[in-house]
């Protein structure tokens, strides 16, 4: 398992870099909000918890088509399927790398683009704690959208549309923790939890679905 | 009839009533229409066959 | 030979064949107990006195929360016939799944439509990001999303498995959906009281609204069974065009 | 060791491709699934491999004393499909050693595999620098790496030029004579003694 978590890294840094495009497609979509909002500072400080999560949710969807149908089309999904371990471990591995591969950078280019958006510290860390909780569980959900559109040569469309209203917790308690941590009598813990409780829920039921989908997608 | 708010509560029995006869209606016309389509295809089934012996 | 090639169309279509017949008898009666819930609903619907605090409007409620309520039954059944696709690979069930989503977007849409109409005299607004309607419009966009799922296989059969697993996946996220956006309401909007939500319902609101309720169910229940009936016909008819041209190849063949 | 394959039926799209396939192979033989395009040669192989759900029939690994082995068949097959399974961004060192990793049960070494196969020079090159054939012999040296009792190849062959036929031919006989059970679909004899033919017709 080490193993296809090993290579599932290897392969996204060096097949166009899948790592540097998720931090590009974030500063793309972060930037582009001033141009639509207009430069003041203090209300881009308000939107940014928000701008910073959209931006999250948008770039974890980046790569999920070719999660299983690239290796369905060179033949290794058959191989992976085959092997003694339990199939949803495998996939979770499979969502875990791509969730290293793309959510995880996003955590730690936060700062930057936090500063950008007059974000202050504690609103930076809070931010950053709460997409560390939080984007794993659109990759989990995500691995099912990958799932039942393997098959389809242009799924990647479809499953956007079939993940965003699944995700929409995530997206709601981790925006409302960031704004619990920076006004007072918001709560930061309750809606922090929810996103913890949400992710840990979707890393067994995501895997577990895609495993029933994939386990019988005969060809 | 129906007070003041009339401009809303016609229109939202109207849209309800228009949704679900249209969906009734399609549906019965797609059956309809496979209907007649299994019909032809049975019919031009026999005929294969026959060209056949 | 023939008996070999007809056996495989005989054996899939034999509880299809067997629903149809059943589903010839039983949709007359359906319709029937349908229009009858219908009529009393919407007499007693439009008997019902006028309520102090919303006047007419209130005759807005008799089929905008049937709606919202057939709306959530149609996932239900969805998530059913989704049991019965991955559990018992039942062809039926992937029929019934089929069938049921474009009836769920429907109700859906309707629950949406009149509820912005009750909304405009109520809000003065035609949209408000109320908890109830957000929560509605995230289930139209995920019954749309599996619409689009299920038109995107060019083989319906191969459609059946990965509808049934997104389904089954959305059934317990839905809930945590309805109660993030829920908190996330009251976050935004604490002052704000739900129009919907009402402490009691008095009998003369309430028994009209069962009935009518009733009736929606019987509307769907019939609808189902009469797309379910149309599905089958036009897998039936695939199969038959599908060995013709099979027929017609081996035939160019030899 | 027993690998009995009963009744095996299976569809595709609904439409029944392969039906009332059986036979028993013990340990030492081997099969050639032959017969024309588009007759379920693959299907078939897939079946077996536990890629396809099963609309009928059973298949069954048995030990010497007839208990049927732990798990599903498939866990103690190795598949190798018309597509050659590696990825063409890593090397055919990194693609092979993930697959022994993987897959487990490690037998010959990466170097000592690709020896087998003459790639022994391309270990470090990317997968995607290889011609087709040699991306075939690597496919085949995964074969190799680690270990399986069983062996299901579709095509195995396909753009293998005539040397590099014989070659996988010696690694098939040597499989089955080390106890090995070995199903391919291949146009041509692999001259193996305990070699069997199916030959499989469209079922309509």
């Amino acid at each position: 398992m080490l193993a296809l978590l090993k290579r599932e890294i290897l392969l996204s840094i060096r097949a166009g870099g899948g790592a540097l495009t998720g931090v590009l497609f974030f500063l793309a979509v972060v930037s582009v909000f001033p141009f639509a909002v207009g430069p003041d500072t203090k209300l881009l400080s308000h939107l940014a918890p928000a701008i910073l999560w959209i931006g999250a949710l948008l770039a974890s969807l980046l790569g999920l088509d070719k999660l299983f149908a690239q290796e369905r089309e060179d033949g290794s999904l058959d191989l992976l399927v085959m092997q003694p371990h339990p199939l949803a471990i495998t996939i979770f591995i499979k969502a875990l790398a791509h969730w290293t591969m793309t959510g995880l950078p996003l955590v730690v280019a936060t700062p930057m683009f936090g500063i950008m958006l007059n974000l202050s510290p504690l609103g930076i860390g809070a931010t950053m704690i709460t997409l560390l909780a939080g984007t794993p569980a659109i990759s989990f959900i995500g691995a099912v959208g990958a799932a039942v559109s393997v098959k389809l040569p242009r799924g990647s469309m479809l499953i956007s549309v079939l993940v965003l209203p699944l995700v929409i917790p995530i997206l709601i308690f981790g925006v409302a923790a960031i704004t619990g941590a920076l006004e007072d009598p918001a709560p930061f813990t309750a809606p922090f939890l929810f996103v913890c409780a949400i992710t840990l829920f979707t890393s067994v039921l995501g895997p577990l679905a895609a495993s029933i989908m994939l386990r019988h997608s005969a060809d | 009839m129906f007070g003041e708010h009339a401009s809303f509560i016609i229109p939202s029995y109207i849209i309800s009533f228009v949704a679900i006869v249209g969906m009734t209606i399609y549906i019965i016309a797609q059956h309809k229409l496979r209907k007649a389509e299994l019909k032809r295809l049975e019919e031009s089934g026999i005929k294969r066959r026959a060209d056949n012996g | 030979m023939t008996t070999e090639t007809i056996k495989p169309s005989i054996w899939a279509f034999a509880n299809p064949t067997r629903f149809n017949t059943f589903a010839s008898k039983a949709i007359p009666v359906l319709a029937i107990i349908t229009f009858a819930l219908l009529a009393v609903g919407l007499w007693m619907s439009f008997n019902a006195p006028e309520d102090y605090q919303q006047g007419y409007t209130v005759l807005i409620m008799f089929i905008h929360v049937p709606a919202a309520w057939l709306a959530m039954m149609s996932y239900a059944v969805m998530s059913a016939s989704a049991i019965g696709t991955i559990v018992w690979r039942h062809p039926l069930a992937n029929v019934s799944l089929r069938s049921a989503a474009p009836l769920g977007a429907m109700f859906t849409i309707l629950a949406l439509a009149t509820g912005s109409l009750w909304g405009k005299p109520m809000w003065g607004t035609w949209w408000e990001w109320d908890a109830r309607m957000t929560s509605v419009l995230v289930l139209l966009i995920i019954y749309l999303g599996l619409i689009a799922l299920s038109k995107a296989f060019d083989e319906p059969s191969e459609a059946a498995l990965p509808l049934a697993v997104m389904t089954l996946t959305g059934a317990p996220l839905l809930p945590i959906i309805k109660f993030s956006v829920d908190w996330w309401n009251t976050l935004h909007q604490p002052a704000s009281v739900s129009r919907f939500d009402r402490p009691a319902m008095s009998a003369e609101f309430l028994y009209p609204l069962l009935i009518m309720a009733l009736a929606y169910t019987a509307i769907f229940f019939t609808l189902h069974m009469m797309a379910m009936r149309n599905e089958i016909l036009s897998r039936r008819i695939r199969t038959m065009k599908m060995q013709a041209a099979r027929k017609q190849s081996s035939k160019g063949a030899a | 060791m027993k690998l009995i394959i009963e009744k095996l039926n299976l569809n595709r799209a609904s439409q029944e491709i392969v039906s009332n396939i059986s036979f028993e192979l013990s340990a030492g033989e081997a099969l050639i699934v032959t017969g024309e395009n588009g007759s379920g040669k693959s299907t078939t192989l897939r079946g077996i491999a536990g890629l396809m759900p099963l609309n009928d029939g059973s298949i069954r690994l048995l030990d010497e004393t007839g208990k049927q082995f732990e798990g599903e068949v498939r866990e103690y097959c190795h598949y190798l499909g018309h597509q050659n399974g590696m990825k063409p961004a890593l090397t055919v060192r990194e693609n092979l050693d993930f697959w022994q990793k993987f897959c487990g049960e490690p037998d010959l070494s990466i170097e000592e595999a690709l020896d087998e196969v003459d790639l022994a020079h391309t270990i470090d090159l990317p997968f995607s620098y290889l011609s087709a054939g040699m991306k075939r012999r690597v496919s085949i040296a995964r074969l190799l790496v680690s270990d399986r009792p069983i062996w299901i190849l579709d095509e195995p062959t396909a753009g293998l030029d005539a040397q590099s036929v014989k070659m996988f031919t010696e690694l098939c006989k040597n499989f089955c004579e080390g106890g090995g059970i070995l199903i391919a679909a291949t146009h041509l004899p692999l001259g193996i003694e305990t070699e069997r033919t199916l030959e499989i017709k469209a079922s309509n």
